[in-house]
Formats: structure tokens, sequence, C-alpha cells
């Protein structure tokens, strides 16, 4: 069973990895992002069978800076599409050197 | 001692009130955070307010010092807004803290305290191999400390209360005094080094603030700087001894480290260099050569100031440091040597600068100096019972001998202050015959000072007799005697240190009588105007000088040595501390106790008897106090006077040999040559050349395109990755 | 085929656990009988809401259908199930269809994990748990299913391509996470006391130590306010608010598709009164005795319980409509206001007080159960029931200088409007 | 043990179920091109990791994925689609062309394939401590203090408290952020 999910994991987090790639859409490529925390996730809750409860207590962490992350991400996008219009991050080119 | 860790729980002093001695330090800490709020919220003008500002450093007429007195023409100027609530709370901590001292000591009595307390609060630094927690360690010789200081220092608060009542940053004084009273019981319970070294450095921040405390003159402020910097130099040698316990012990639990230390061999190398470093930190932080010169000029904070941290508790912090690691100096007996050494040259030295000073408060400084040495003698020798003993006595009289002087001051800037005279209040040729005017002062600095000065049946005579007799005994049969010092045996070194031991303590029954016939008997020099303001301090002042006259008188009896057994229980502290110490101090004397012969220790005990007399009656016979003139009117001295009178010109040696050529060669090569030259010219320009030109190369990279970012991110990411996993 | 007949011999015990087997079918039992109770209750309820909304209003609602109009639901049902759908044009047809179950499912399965009488002794079986699923986790497990009901109003509004149905969503999603937290917040005081999340450890925790109510009126008070709000119903029914947004995330639904959402509301309505009773009413608990709690169990006591419970959730459900029919709709940022700046900040207050209360009392040795630990928490308990409710007032009625006031300005009005006899009629 | 075994039967094939169910979830996911029917999908996947949770004897992280991911993250996630109106012709049309696809997926099977490997290269039979059994039976035979949140609620309160008191202080800065960030500045001077 452990193996299954850790290579559900992996599996899971590569597909975030290739949404991340493939889209551009910044709300999607988040939603891809959290993807890849929950993937992280099953591995730590998986691998806490073994070392004890530990793992649990890192993915309360993680689901802080989660939470965290969506809040402060979200405003940005929002301050971004109250300024551009779009959240389309190819039209989003403002760092550009 | 076989620190063998006990859980939590299961120790006897975890069902008592003992379980909460995580409040000790919790509130002073309240106090300061109530206090400092205060202090902040009612932000008054900040000036020499102060009875010993003016006089602390400068000598002399303080600029704007008139515009002071303007508006405040002899009434009392407004006390502070908060000064009530202050004055509640600021004291008030200190009760309760030690009230629940009292209680936890007496709960302590009650248990067998064959293993220390150890109080876990929180994990701290769970960093890799150094896991941390914050750890409290009660045990009968961090109780000792706590007792001393939460008594004298709620002593010290309550006097402070009439000392500093009219100066306007009345809240701040009190916040940083319940802020080091914090860190001072942070310094003495804390479970490991470094938390040990949290309040290390935490009282000497407070001590700095204090110091500095009427920041807005130079000389004050300079002085803090001074204390701050050498006690940096100090401190590097304790983290260093940290850092090699870590090394080679793997951990910094105090309990942890005694446990390793005893295996190692006995004098090797590695204890050694551990002890020598941590003595280094005590040098600094308990003034001893060549760190000292801080601590007489320290003497420019407050009085009470001076009393609380400046000799009876924040000072004797190394001694605290060396009987706490004396799992470590036990193993190393040439450091030990090296300790008793500085200590007794310490004594020594500074008590010979103490004979010739004019500033009472200087005298004190380097009486405190000299005392300080004594304990370090003490402990340097293994005597770490008599070196605590001597803590604690000491810091009985010589708060009392302070905060005496302190309400001489007070009273002498009074009267000066009504008389718009800016003569000097702490010069003793500024007083003289005050005897009739402050009859309570004068009979309790007496009783401190004969104690100071070793005559029989007061506290000082005691723990001072241990000391000396503790060396004696030392000198034939101990580790020490058998390890050599700079190629000279150890028993040797040990003789050394006896006879400068007991050359000191001539000294200081010498100079303690000079202080007191100057200041108290003769004819009084203050100044025909000022003479009809002269009168006794305060209740609130004299109050704590009781107590601690009282303490002062009969403190000898917490350990009575086995010759005068006729007078009280013999042993007390020594039986209280014995599951501290005894272990460490056994090996030091080769696993039996120190014994002389009966006949010996009676010849000691009259020799130092004989020594305390003889010098005070010295002093007596050859000073005449009413040959002395107002310092006005005093000519320059000559001769020894004056280089005892300049501290055997220390400082300006310090200053030639150290901060002059650091300065000098600082502004030539540093400033001109290598900063403007290499640094501005080459690296700072020339960096920034280069930085631009990768810059624009790198903003050729940026697209500004998240996703660009993305795919290179990743690629990168799956080339660690592979490179990780196909090595 | 021995193994299993010794298996259950061995549990023929009425008093004990049932075997593994026993377990997964009685579960089953359970389900399918709480899910038909549950879907009759549900409709019962439309009825008494229409009854009471009558009779609040002194009218006398449908009474037609059957006995006192007690066939009423079933002939709705039969209504509802005859009308046309109607698929309005460009919705997002996959979502459109999904919601309405979203609305509906987390209201039910929430019910699943709270006990709603004594254990229930077998005979030849065991001893069986009067609670659908036990779970350890069971309290977390209602707030996160709970938390989901956003997605049936949310996908709802948004998929309907309607910019009314779209402004309901959005405010019906950003009140209930508003008041979710308030509620997760003000049941923490509870898992503080209980020191379990499993509701059977809650219930059984009360029946040691009394009510929470009594302890933690003021959680109870919070608990009710955000439960109200999370139903969106009156006072708090600004996603649906006819004169505002015609029907809000709904308005372009029809027939059965349309009736899941009121059915959700209801079914809501019922799991948060359950959830009231069991953390803050003692669950199934029998008030003053203690017979009820004790082993050994028997059928009279399960049935006793069970009344008990029913009884209980009655009342709260005939308070939430009492409420509806009685109090205002409040004006949206008012409602923001109250949930963010009232009913959070005094949850978290209270959190810390209880707290800190519970750890000073653990501190000093004092038994949960003992009446010292109970009366320290009912005094603290009184002093902020008295100290809410003063600030709430604001002196209207307990300060006797300010309610004087109110009564002056009252008895103006009153002058005022005799002289134009708007009260007494006469004028035009 | 025929109920064991039962048991065992029912917890394999939840664990299969649910682990396929979160596969093709998020597949789903980054394939739509409609935000919210992807963001719904994603509520799927964390549904389905919970139930997977709950098979890895993580109730408490079950419940709490519900309730954060699920029923915070996501439905912020939600609203801020809604609130944007990301419904736009414009904004569905956001993939990269056939080139990026393939090349994504390239990069995502290399990527996978490392990990794999790193699984099976340091075999988990090496991670798995040599007294598991030992310390399972043990955590299994006390009794635990506080329900089933307790042993993950110990080391959480105990050894990584720092770390969870910083969190809070993470979560205090996220919210001031969001608030400053999401604030419509009417003073623009």
């Amino acid at each position: 069973m452990l193996v299954e999910a850790l290579a559900l994991s992996a599996l899971l987090f590569t597909i975030g990895v290739v949404g991340v790639l493939t889209r551009r859409n910044a709300i999607i490529i988040f939603m891809c992002v959290e993807l890849m925390l929950n993937a992280v996730n099953l591995s730590f809750v998986a691998l806490s069978k073994l070392y004890g409860a530990a793992g649990q207590v890192f993915v309360v962490f993680t689901m802080a800076v989660a939470a965290a992350e969506a809040a402060v991400g979200l405003a940005i996008i929002i301050a971004i599409f109250r300024h551009q219009r779009t959240v389309n991050l190819q039209n989003i080119n403002l760092l550009k050197g | 001692m076989n620190p063998a860790m006990i859980p939590e729980g299961a120790h006897p002093l975890a069902a008592t009130v003992a379980r909460l001695v995580w409040l000790l330090p919790l509130l002073p800490l309240l106090g300061f955070l109530i206090n400092g709020t205060l202090a902040m919220l009612g932000v008054a003008k900040i000036g020499p307010a102060d009875p010993s500002a003016n006089g602390g450093h400068g000598h002399g007429e303080v600029p704007g010092h008139a515009d002071e007195h303007a508006h405040d023409d002899h009434g009392h100027p407004p006390r502070h807004k908060f000064a009530k609530i202050v004055s509640l709370v600021g004291p008030g901590v200190l009760v309760a803290a030690f009230a629940l001292a009292v209680a936890i000591f007496a709960a302590m009595r009650g248990v067998e305290m064959e293993h220390p307390y150890l109080l876990t609060l929180f994990s701290w630094m769970p960093v890799g191999d150094l896991k941390l927690d914050a750890t409290i360690l009660l045990d009968p010789l961090s109780m000792t400390m706590v007792m001393v200081v939460t008594g004298v220092g709620m002593l010290i608060h309550v006097f402070s209360v009439g000392y500093m009542q009219d100066d306007p940053g009345y809240p701040r004084y009190f916040a940083y005094l319940n802020l080091f009273v914090f860190f001072m019981l942070l310094l003495v319970l804390g479970g490991s080094y470094p938390l040990l070294f949290v309040g290390w450095e935490g009282v000497g921040l407070c001590s700095y603030l204090l110091i500095g405390f009427w920041f807005s003159e130079k000389a004050n402020a300079d002085a803090g700087k001074k204390a701050f910097i050498m006690n940096r130099i100090g401190d590097f040698g304790f983290l260093v001894a940290m850092l090699l316990m870590f090394a080679n012990f793997g951990t910094l639990d105090i309990l942890g480290v005694a446990e390793q230390a005893a295996e190692l061999p006995m004098g090797g190398v590695i204890a050694t260099t551990i002890a020598l470093f941590l003595f280094l930190g005590c040098t600094g932080k308990s003034a001893q050569i060549p760190l000292y010169t801080w601590l007489p000029d320290a003497m420019a904070g407050p009085t009470p100031v001076s009393a609380l941290i400046h000799a009876a508790t924040m000072v004797t912090a190394g001694v605290y440091l060396v009987a706490r690691a004396s799992g470590i100096f036990s193993m190393a007996p040439v450091a030990q040597l090296t300790v008793a050494l500085v200590g007794a040259a310490t004594a020594f030295f500074a008590a010979t600068i103490g004979l010739k000073q004019w500033d009472i408060k200087k005298v004190l400084a380097y009486s405190t100096v000299s005392q300080l040495g004594y304990m370090f003698v003490a402990v340097g020798v293994g005597a770490y019972v008599a070196g605590i003993f001597h803590l604690v006595t000491h810091a009985f009289f010589k708060a009392l001998l302070f905060l005496g002087s302190g309400s001489v001051i007070y009273v002498l800037h009074a009267a000066y202050h009504k008389t718009h005279n800016h003569d000097d209040a702490q010069d003793m040729r500024n007083m003289g015959g005050l005897r009739q005017y402050m009859p309570i002062t004068f009979s309790l600095m007496w009783i401190a000072t004969l104690a100071i000065a070793g005559i029989p049946l007061f506290s000082g005579f005691f723990s001072k007799d241990e000391i000396l007799t503790s060396v004696f005994a030392r000198i034939s049969h101990s580790t020490l005697a058998d390890a050599s010092l700079l190629g000279m045996p150890g028993g040797t070194v040990l003789m050394i240190v006896y006879g400068l031991a007991v050359a000191s303590a001539l000294m200081t029954a010498i100079y303690m009588a000079r202080m007191m016939l100057y200041t108290f008997h003769g004819p009084n020099r203050t100044g025909e105007g000022e003479r009809p303001h002269l009168k006794e301090a305060p209740w609130v002042m004299t109050g704590p000088l009781v107590v601690l006259g009282a303490l002062t008188a009969f403190g000898g009896w917490l350990n009575v040595p086995a010759l005068l057994g006729a007078i009280g229980p013999v042993g007390g502290l020594e039986h209280f501390l014995e599951p501290v110490v005894g272990e460490a101090a056994l090996r030091t004397t080769l696993g039996v106790a120190p014994h002389l012969p009966h006949s010996t220790e009676l010849m000691l005990v009259g020799a130092a008897i004989f020594i305390a007399v003889a010098g005070i009656a010295f002093a007596v016979w050859r000073l005449k106090p009413a040959a002395l003139v107002p310092r006005k009117d005093a000519p320059e001295s000559t001769g020894i006077d004056r280089v005892l009178e300049n501290k055997y010109f220390v400082d300006e040696g310090y200053a030639a040999a150290f901060v002059n050529p650091t300065v000098n060669a600082s502004r030539t090569v540093l400033w001109k040559g290598f900063d403007a030259g290499i640094i501005d010219g080459l690296f700072v320009n020339g960096s920034a050349l280069l930085a631009r030109a990768f810059g624009w190369m790198g903003s050729q990279l940026q697209t500004g395109q998240v996703g660009t970012y993305a795919w290179v991110l990743l690629i990168g990411v799956i080339t660690l990755l592979g490179a990780f996993t196909f090595r | 085929m021995t193994h299993a007949m010794s298996l259950l011999l061995q549990a023929a015990n009425p008093q004990l656990p049932p075997t593994d087997g026993m377990f997964i079918l009685f579960g089953l039992i359970k389900a399918g009988a709480a899910f038909g109770i549950y879907m009759l209750c549900v409709a019962y309820t439309t009825l008494a809401e229409r009854r009471v909304a009558a009779w609040i209003q002194d009218r006398l609602g449908p009474n037609r259908v059957g006995w006192e109009g007690f066939l009423q639901p079933i002939a709705d049902g039969v209504k509802n199930f005859m009308k046309e759908e109607s698929m309005p044009g460009g919705v997002n047809k996959a979502l459109f269809i999904l919601a309405p179950a979203l609305a509906f499912v987390p209201a039910m399965i929430t019910w699943a994990v709270i006990p709603f009488a004594s254990p229930l002794p077998v005979p030849g079986v065991g001893l069986i748990d009067m609670v659908v699923a036990d779970l350890p986790v069971g309290f977390l497990f209602t707030l996160a299913i709970s938390s989901l009901g956003v997605y049936g109003v949310t996908i709802a509004g948004w998929s309907s391509n309607n910019k009314y149905a779209l402004l309901g969503g959005l405010r019906a999603s950003a009140q209930m996470i508003s008041y979710e937290i308030a509620m997760g917040m003000s049941t923490v005081c509870v898992l503080l006391l209980a020191g379990n999340v499993n509701l059977s450890a809650v219930v059984s925790q009360q029946q040691a130590q009394g009510w929470n109510v009594l302890l933690l009126t003021l959680a109870f008070f919070i608990f009710a306010v955000a439960a109200l709000a999370e139903t969106n119903r009156v006072p708090f029914d600004l996603p649906e608010a006819e004169s505002e947004l015609i029907a809000g995330y709904h308005a372009e639904y029809s027939s059965m598709r349309y009736s899941m959402f009121p059915l959700a509301e209801y079914a809501n309505i019922i799991t948060s009164s359950s959830l009231i009773v069991a953390l803050f009413f003692g669950g199934w608990d029998i008030p003053f005795t203690t017979w009820d709690n004790l082993p050994p169990w028997t059928i009279t006591k399960t049935l006793a319980t069970m009344g008990m419970y029913v009884s209980k959730v009655m009342f709260f459900v005939f308070a939430f409509i009492w409420l509806r029919w009685t109090v205002p709709r409040f004006r949206y940022d008012q409602l923001m206001s109250l949930g963010w700046k009232v009913l959070l900040p005094m949850a978290l207050l209270y959190i810390t007080a209880v707290a800190s209360m519970v750890l000073a009392l653990d501190y000093a040795a004092l038994a949960r159960e003992g009446m010292a630990f109970r009366g320290a928490m009912l005094g603290m308990n009184l002093v902020f029931v008295v100290l809410v409710f003063w600030v709430l007032d604001r002196g209207r009625i307990i300060s006797p200088a300010f309610s004087r006031l109110e009564r002056e300005r009252v008895n103006r009005l009153r002058a005022v409007a005799e002289r134009s006899d708007l009260l007494t009629g006469k004028g035009a | 043990m025929q109920a064991n075994q039962f048991h065992s039967l029912a917890y394999a094939f939840g664990f299969y179920f649910f682990g396929l169910l979160a596969l093709a979830s998020a597949i789903a996911f980054v394939t739509r091109k409609n935000t919210v029917a992807a963001a719904m999908w994603l509520v799927n996947v964390m549904f389905a990791l919970a139930a997977l949770y709950v098979m890895l004897d993580a109730q408490f992280i079950a419940a709490m994925q519900v309730l954060v991911y699920t029923g915070a993250i996501m439905v912020v996630f939600l609203f801020v689609i809604m609130l944007l109106n990301l419904g736009h012709p414009s904004e569905l049309a956001d993939a990269r062309g056939k080139w990026g696809y393939l090349l994504a997926l390239l990069v995502g099977l290399a990527m996978l394939a490392e990990v794999m490997a790193l699984n099976r290269s340091r075999t988990i039979e090496k991670m798995i401590p040599p007294d598991l059994a030992a310390r399972a039976a043990e955590a299994a035979a006390t009794p635990m203090a506080g329900g089933i949140i307790g042993p993950v609620a110990a080391p959480l309160f105990k050894e990584y408290l720092l770390a969870f008191e910083l969190t809070s202080v993470l979560l205090l800065a996220a919210i001031v952020g969001a608030v400053v960030l999401g604030k419509r500045r009417t003073d623009a001077r």
C-alpha cells in the first residue's frame, strides 16, 4: 500500500508539473501548484505510517502554508486582473528585463 | 554527584511548589513589560536629576546644570506621572519573586536533593544534532543564587523607590532593573550553557543600559559602552568555550557536560582549554585582570544599580559560572591555578588602588574588584562552597556599603542642590563628620566595614577566613599542588596566591577604615551653607539598609566553620551545596576532605584576626581626617599617591597600547589606503561596473514570461534530480 | 461455518460489541433506516414550516390534503416530479445538474455521525451504537462536510448563466465562509472541555459534566447564530433575497431540481439542530437523571433517550422556523460585520478565556467532573454572559437611564401620532 | 479470520478505487478548458486524497484536508474565478500549442521516471525502520490520550511548537498581505 501511495504521489506531482508548464491561466497554474502540494502531502502521510506522526504534523504545516499562499496569491491575481483585465500570463510581462 | 537524569515528574520537588519555578523569572519580566510600557507612554525629559549624576565621572561643573535647577527652586520637582504605579509594580514583582523563592527554598529543604530538579518548558532549538530545550535547572547552587538575587534585589528595589523618586526616567529605571533581574534569574536557573548565555548577555545589556542611564552626558554613555565592549571580549571566550563543549561532548546541557567532563583525562588539553576560555568569559563579566577597568567606570550609573549589578549579583556571575562548571574546572588543575592566581593578583592590585581613591564609590568599586578576586581564589582552588559563601556575604555587605554610600550621596546632593552649589557630592574630601547627621547610615556602614575587613563574628570574617584556610590547605595536598603553571610548581603558585590574599586582606581593612574615617569622622567639610540641610535619608532608603545590616552582621551563621562549632550549626551552606559541587571539590583535594591540624587552623584564624585589627588600627593611627581640606582646596598629589590615584594609569596604558594604535592604523591604512583606494575604487566601483555588465546580460534573459521561468526552473530541477538519482 | 457460528455465539452477550460481520450488517441497516427517517423528517419539516408560519401570521396554512394536511409533502413531491424541467440557454449543463445534489448531500452526510440514542442491545448480536457511523474524528467530519455546502449554492449560481444567480452565488460563498469560521471557533471551546473530537465522547462528557450550554453559553450563542447563517435563512437569506436578487442562486431552476434547494435548506436545519443538541444540549441525555447514561443498556433506555433526543431537535427546528417568521433581513454589510467583527473576535476571545480557565483548573488539579471545576466554569460563563449581553444591549434594557430615554422617545412619537390620529384610526 | 480478509479486501478495493479516482480527476483537472470545471475536478482530487488518508490511518489529516483544502482554499479559488468572471473565450484558450504539450509531457515523464527511480534505488524496504513491528505493536497497545488526534497533537505542540507558533505569524502576514493587495486604492495620488 505504501509503494502505491508513493507512486500515486509521484504521478499527481508530475501531473501538476505538466499543468504548470502547459497552461497560461494564472489561476489554473496556481491550482496546479496546489495539486503538487497535495501530492507531497500524500507522501508525507504515507511515510508517517513508517516514521510516526511527525509526517502528519508536517501536512498540517503544509496546509497552513498553502492557505497563506492561496490568500496572498489570489490577492495578487486580483490586483493583476484589475490592472490588466486578464489573468493570462502571456500578456503579463511587466518583469521583462 | 553523578548527575543522572531522572524524569521530570519523578523528582520529589515536582510535587511541591517548586514546579512553579518558571514563575520566578516571569515575574520580573512582567514588571519589565508593565514599567517599560509606562516608560514609553510617559516619555519625560531626560536629564541628570540623580544625586550622583553630576559627580559620577565629570568631577566638576556640568554644563547646563544650572538650567536644571531653575524650574524647581528648592521645592521637589514634580514626580513622574506614573510614579505611583511604578513604585508599586517595580518592587512588587520582586517581593512576589522573593516570596516564591523562599517557598521553593522551604520545599527544597523538605526533600532529598540528591538530583537537580529539571523543568523543561519548551523545545527551544531543535537543530540537527543540537537539541536544546528551555530547561530550568533547580539545585541548591541555583537556589542560593536565586535567594541572593531576589532577596538583595528586592531590598535594592525598595531603596531605589526613595533614591530615584525625582528622576524623570523613573519608570524606565525600574523597567531596566526588572529586566535585569529577569536575565539574572535566567542566568542562574538556565539548564544549559546557551540558556545561561542568554541570561549572561542579558545582564550585560541591562548593565550597559543602566550605566548609561543618564545618557545625555557623554561620560556616562562612554562608561556604558566601555563596560559593554569589555564584556564582549570576555563573551567571546564564553562562546568559544561553548563551541568547544559542543564539539567535544555533543551536548550543551549543564548536567550532560558535567557528566562527560568527568570521563576526560585529568588535566587534559580539552578540559584545560574549555576551562580557560570559560574563565576568559568570567574575567570580563566579573572584572578580573585584564578586563577589570570597566567596573570602576560603571559607577557612573545610579548608585542602587552599582549595589545590585556591580556589586551583589551580575559581577558575581563569573564566580557562579566557575562553580557551575566545577565539573570541568576540577579536571583542569592548570586552569584552576590560573583562576586562583588571576584572582589573587586582581585582589591585590585593586586593593592597592582602593587605598588612594577619593571618590567614595570608586573606593567601593575597587573593593568590589578586590573581593571578586577573592572569590575567584576560592573557586580557583576548588573551594567552591567558600567562594559561593563569600559571594553571598559579599552581596550583603557590599550592597549595604553601596546603598549606604548612596544615601550619603543622596543627602549631600540634596544639600548642594538647595544651595545651588556644584561641588562634587561623591568626593570624600567634601564629606567628613557625617556621623552626627546620619547616625543610622553611619552605624550600619561601620558594621559592613567590620564585616569586609574580617572582624570576627561578622559575616565577612567567616567567608574570608574559609577562603584563606582552603588555599592554605591545598598547598600541600591537592591536584593543584601536583600540577605546574608556567614552569612553577603548583604549591609555589598557591603560596604566592596565599601571600597576595593575605596582603590584600590587610589593605582591605586599611582602605575601608580610611573611607569610614574620611566620610563620617572628623570635622565636616561640606560647606557652611549646606550644613543645615544635612539630615538622615528617608525611611524607604534606611529600611533596606537596616535589613542588610542585620544580614551583614549575622550572615556568617550560614556556614559556621568547625573550629567555631560552639556558636552555631556547623557548615550549613556546605551541606546544602554538597550535592552540586561536592564531587568536584573532592576531586581537587584527591578524594579526601581537606583537613588541617587544629593548631594550624587556630594559627591561621589568629593571623586573619590580627591582620584585620591591625589594618583598622593602622588606618586610625596614620590617617588624620582633621587634616583634610575640601576638594577644591586640595593640592595635586605626587609620587606613588599619584600613581595609585590614577589607578596605575592602566586605562591610559590600554589607550596607548590598544586604542590609539587601532585608531591611527584605521585612519591611515584602513580608511585612506584600503577603504578609499581598494574597497571604494576597485571593489565598490569596479564590482558595480561588473554587476552592471552582468545585469545587462541577465536582463536579456528576463522575458517577463512566468511560463518561461517555470520551464527553466523545471529543467533545472530535472537535471539536479537526475544527477541525484543516477549518481 | 462453525468458526463463524462460534464467533456469533461469542458475541451473543448483548452488552458487548458485535462481531465485525454483524457490525457491517447493522451499519447498513442503520444507514438505510436513518436515511429513510431523515428524508421523512425533511419532508415534514416543510409542512411544519408552512403550518408554523401560518400560525404566526394568524392563518390556517395547508390543512386540506389528508388529516391536518399531513399528506401535503407527498402531494408537493408528486407535483414537483410532474412539472416540466427547464434548461436555460448558455448554462454549463454538467454543473447545472450537479449543483442541487451538491447542496443536498452534505447536509445529509453530516447527520451520519451524530449519536441519537443510547446503545441498543440486540439479543444474539451485541450492543449496537445508535449512531450511523461513530467516526473517531466525528466532530471534525461535521465541520469538514458542512463546509462543502457552499459548493452547491456557488456552482448553482455560476452555472445558471444569470447575473442575479451569480450574485447570489457569490454572496452565498462569502457568507458561508465567513460564518463557518466563527462556527468552527465557537466549537473549539466544546472540544476543550470534551478533550476529544468524537461526538459520542462529547455527549458522554456532557452527561458527566453537565450540558455545555450551561458552561459555554456564549459558544452556544455564537454557534446558533452561525448555524442560522449557514442555512441561508432569514435573517441571513441574502443569497436568495427575493427583493434584491429575485431568487438568487436558484432563479433558473425549476421542478424537482428546484425543490432540491429548499429540501437542502430543511435538511440543513435538522442537521444544525442535531449538532446544537449534540454539542450543547447533552445529545440524547435525559436531564436530571443518570439511569439513562449507565449500563446495562436496555431497549427501554434506547427508546426513552431517542424520544428525548427527538424532542430536543424538534424544539430547535421550531426555533429556526420561529426566527424566520419573526426577524427581518440583515443588510449585506451588516451581515459581514456581524460575522467578522463581532462573532469571530468574540469566539476567539472566548476560546482564550476558556482555554486559560481550563488550564488553570487543570493545573490546580481539579477533577473535570468535580463540583469545583463545574462551579468555576459556570461562574466564568455567567460573567461572560452578563458582559456580552450588557454590551450587545447597549444599555437599552438594563441601563435605566437609557431605557428611560427610549421610553420618552416612544412617548413623544405616540403623542405625535395621536395628534395626527394615525393610531386611533380616526384620521384619513 | 474471515472478517479480516473481508476487511483487507475492502480496504484494497477502496484504496485502488480512490487512487484511480484521484489520478483520473487530476488528469481531467489539467485538461479542462473551463476554469470552474477544472476547479471542481481539483476538488474531486482532494476528496479522493482525503479518502486515501483515511485508508492510511490519518483520519485527522483527512478531515483537515476536506476542511482546509476543499472547504476553504478551493472555495476561495472558486470565488475569485467567479469574481473575475473568467468565462471569457480569450481566457479559455489558454493552453500552449501542440509542441508545448509534447515537450511538457516529455519533461513530466522524465521527472516521473526520475522520482520513481529514486523511490526504487533507495528502496522503501531500506527506509523501513527495523523495529517497525515492535513500534506499531507498542503504539497499538498504549491507549491514545485525547482520541485519535492525540498522536498528531503531541508532537505538534511539543517538538514543533516553535514552528507551529511561527505558522501563525505566517498566516497573519498572509492575511495582512492579502488585505493590502486586495484593497482598491481609493486615494490614487
